[in-house]
């Protein structure tokens, strides 16, 4: 009589078990961390292992689904920033939305606010979100998925936004304790509501603790229960940061748009270092 | 007084129009460096909030991402996204939006998205992000961008961010509250919507400029105000700040 | 050009001058704090100040609100749960419902999930809030406030409750700093949601400090500019309590019962505690 | 075996319904004794969750309100209030959902908002609280409450928590997906819903407790079920556990 909820508690697994077990082809995966813990490590598993016509959902898809995109995992994504933070395109986006290379891929837009909402209605049980956002917009009039709701109160017309819930939300944190109980701090971003919104949890962690130790009774905090696999992975969101362990390598980022602006120079990169290990 | 260029005008024309009381949601690029310089010279108490939750930065240098560790650190508090854009955004409580364009028409649309149709754009941009909601939300908003006749053309491609749509009280029309963009800092020159038809007008040249130079950098036929001041040139202090920050944060962009 | 938004900086005032500068007769007011941080000091300044014909809002009453009541200066209370926690009833709220003394209180009733987000709705500048609550209940059926709504994608009916916008929100924090900046933590209930919901909002704490000392990026800050007035008020969560800085006086919690049983010794009580000082 | 009385043999029969693996929602009284006398012997992984946003408080002590320190203190983390009712709750999270009742009817619906009429009653209670919610929310409720026939009336003068309606698939017509009150634990007996009907049936007997004392305390014609099992009285272990956790409550709700 027990249901599924219960039953679900946080299994230790390596990084390639997780995502052999929770990563389907056709999956839709959200990797979520706002510039912050971007699980690059988990990002590059699954494109060594092969996955295909992903629905790959992201606020700011960066560096990881460029990545992602341009090896040929993905046949859509959901997404509401696609720019290379501070620098400027991301090329194998670009290349696949201009010319579809490797392959078409189809998207589905928002604007922050929108998506920010819908993951939050995701987690909380509800078909859609309510905002007052989109005001004139053109991705308003373009966007099936952007539809018009009336207060029963004021008649004020407000914004409707479909839920979002993953399939399997995959995030990267500061440290787990052996019972699976996870803590992220710093930018926390959309991550609470991205986990919550899927239906599988996976998490990978910069180390396994006995003591999570939060600095305060409010620090990000999500229980064993609400995920399904902690692979221990340090550097995991390099070459985005992990507050407290190590920063962002800006130069990278920086780089990275001469190496993914030529398809060869990308797949050549790709091959080194995904191949293998990405960054030292 | 030194020498400077255009678009450290156009960061140093952007600070000044901030005050000291202003709450500002800051984009990445020169709205980041304008709200800095503003800090660091005549607004010491400025509130700087940037989308990835952090309110109250004070960064020492300019982030790369709106989501650099130096903002966390140095924030008075840091919320997760979700309510920075449902209480803080929508809430109604920030002054003055920061928003660049890649274009920018008469009456102060604002295209990210797509060069050509949406569904098979010739150049496919990052898109809205926080944009369309700084533009409906925060009470007034700043535009800054270099002034170059391909961005200024006379009906964006795609209204990523509302300006004033087709002009006069579209706003209100559509049931906007806030006053829109107030403001269109160049590398060349101030521009301000018309009092009546909200269209683009010179305010204000950058030292040095002419009306010509205007006219074949925008893409419509542009209107001068009847008394077109110029603007200040930066001060010593000004560029230094400045450049200072910029320094700060190069070194910053090339260590890992 | 400046806003009222950025012309707003927090005040260090008495609570005598905050009451008299914020709270008028009439006006709708949320002392909030779920158990931990009830602004008792704040409710009692109000009643020496003879406040009248307020609109309380608070989800659950307690014996702050069971002391205003008594005392005459609510026309209308807007609520989610009306006992005393852990002992029985609040015989003064139930006098003024039950028998009009001392004078007739209008209620508008919710459940906590609804009026938690009405709150939520008020502090995101909404019109009203969705949820899927409700379901079956009387409630439902004699409250005009509940309503129901469509998903515009799914076609599923949610159910609708107007935002809560208090004209102000007086809450209890630890402390604050000398910019006004105030700091809670512990149990932070919805006291950051019926802060950003209301038209003005003052808060009273437990001392003034030259640093908040924050345990955590994301505990939870208000800035300075959120807030009208800050007043320092050690205990003025008593009986109520301040996490880190005193417990709750549970034995007062049971005491009360037999205090406000009889209007003669509920009136007899607090003319000499409220009179003077209620906690020593 | 030692004496007892039926509220503790009511707390003891709550406590044993609770599986290792349960995350529950905790009211205050009578469920939060039964929950945590479960957490200190068959079930020490249990989660507890107060409507207060704590989320897996271990408390020594009963707490008198649902917001004691001593949750938070001991809580794997404390979550605002909002969030507490979206994400956790309606967002399905728990598995069991413990509620208390002023009346309850033949098909487990509760009253704990007005006896009389909602507009002029001759009883205020509390009213809803989280229970409404937690009646729908989570997978399964337990209702614990003391037998008698004031409480357990033929129908409810008002329905703050939806049960089984007027029984068969009410629930599933009103669109709820849970699976509702599967338990009712009294101080003299055990009641289950008649998985056709929904009405409740005694299916167990307290250790001493007739037939007749069920029929004279319960409001409506009350069905026994055909095999009525006899409830094990308390354990040794059982008993001293719930003694010192309410032992360890009194003194503590003594001092200030």
């Amino acid at each position: 009589m027990t249901s599924p909820v219960a039953a679900r508690r946080a299994q230790l697994l390596s990084l390639s078990e997780a995502i052999a077990a929770h990563v389907h082809d056709g999956d839709t995966v959200a990797l979520e961390g706002f510039t912050h813990l971007i699980p690059f490590a988990a990002g590059h598993e699954i494109i060594r292992q092969g996955r295909r016509d992903l629905t790959l959902v992201r606020m700011t898809p960066d560096l990881i689904y460029d990545q992602l995109i341009g090896m040929g995992c993905a046949r859509k994504l959901i997404f509401s920033w696609g720019g290379n933070p501070g620098v400027g395109s991301l090329h194998r986006f670009r290349d696949a939305v201009e010319h579809g290379w490797p392959r078409p891929l189809e998207i589905e837009e928002h604007s922050h606010a929108g998506m920010a909402a819908a993951y939050a209605a995701g987690a909380a049980g509800l078909p859609c979100a309510i905002l007052k956002g989109y005001a004139g917009t053109d991705l308003a009039r373009v966007a099936p998925h952007v539809r018009t709701i009336e207060c029963p109160f004021t008649g004020e017309r407000l914004t409707a936004i479909p839920a979002l819930r993953p399939d399997v939300t995959i995030i990267h944190a500061q440290r787990a304790d052996r019972a699976g109980n996870v803590l992220l701090e710093g930018i926390i971003g959309v991550q609470k509501e991205a986990v919550l919104a899927a239906r599988r949890a996976v998490v990978t962690v910069e180390e396994l603790v006995d003591d999570l130790r939060p600095p305060s009774p409010n620090s990000v905090v999500l229980p064993s229960w609400t995920v399904d696999a902690v692979a221990v992975t340090p550097g995991g969101a390099r070459p985005s940061y992990a507050h407290g362990y190590y920063g962002r390598d800006n130069a990278f980022y920086t780089a990275w748009d001469g190496i993914a602006r030529e398809r060869e120079r990308f797949l050549a990169w790709m091959r080194e270092h995904v191949g293998g290990r990405a960054w030292g | 007084m030194s020498d400077y260029t255009p678009a450290e005008m156009m960061m140093v024309a952007a600070a000044r129009a901030l005050r000291n009381d202003d709450v500002c949601f800051v984009g990445i690029g020169a709205p980041s460096a304008a709200c800095n310089l503003a800090r660091l010279t005549h607004a010491p108490d400025i509130v700087l909030i940037y989308e990835s939750g952090t309110i109250g930065a004070r960064p020492q240098t300019l982030p790369l991402s709106i989501g650099d560790p130096e903002l966390c650190e140095t924030a008075l508090t840091t919320v997760p996204v979700p309510e920075m854009f449902a209480y803080w955004l929508q809430g109604g409580r920030i002054t003055v939006g920061f928003l660049a364009a890649a274009q920018i028409d008469r009456f102060a649309n604002i295209n990210t998205t797509v060069v050509g149709p949406y569904a098979a754009p010739t150049v496919r941009l990052p898109g809205g992000g926080g944009a369309p909601e700084i533009a409906s939300f925060c009470q007034r908003v700043f535009v800054i961008t270099p002034h170059e006749r391909r961005a200024f053309v006379p009906r964006v491609d795609f209204i990523t961010s509302f300006g004033f749509g087709e002009g006069g009280d579209h706003r209100r029309r559509i049931g906007l509250e806030t006053e829109g963009p107030v403001l269109v800092v160049t590398s060349h020159c101030l521009m301000r919507p018309d009092p009546e038809t909200k269209e683009l007008t010179v305010t204000a040249l950058h030292p040095g400029v002419t009306r010509a130079e205007i006219i074949a950098r925008t893409g419509w036929p542009v209107r001068f105000a009847d008394r077109l001041e110029e603007t200040v040139p930066p001060t010593a202090e000004e560029l230094a700040v400045l450049r200072e920050l910029q320094a700060r944060s190069a070194s910053g962009a090339r260590s890992a």
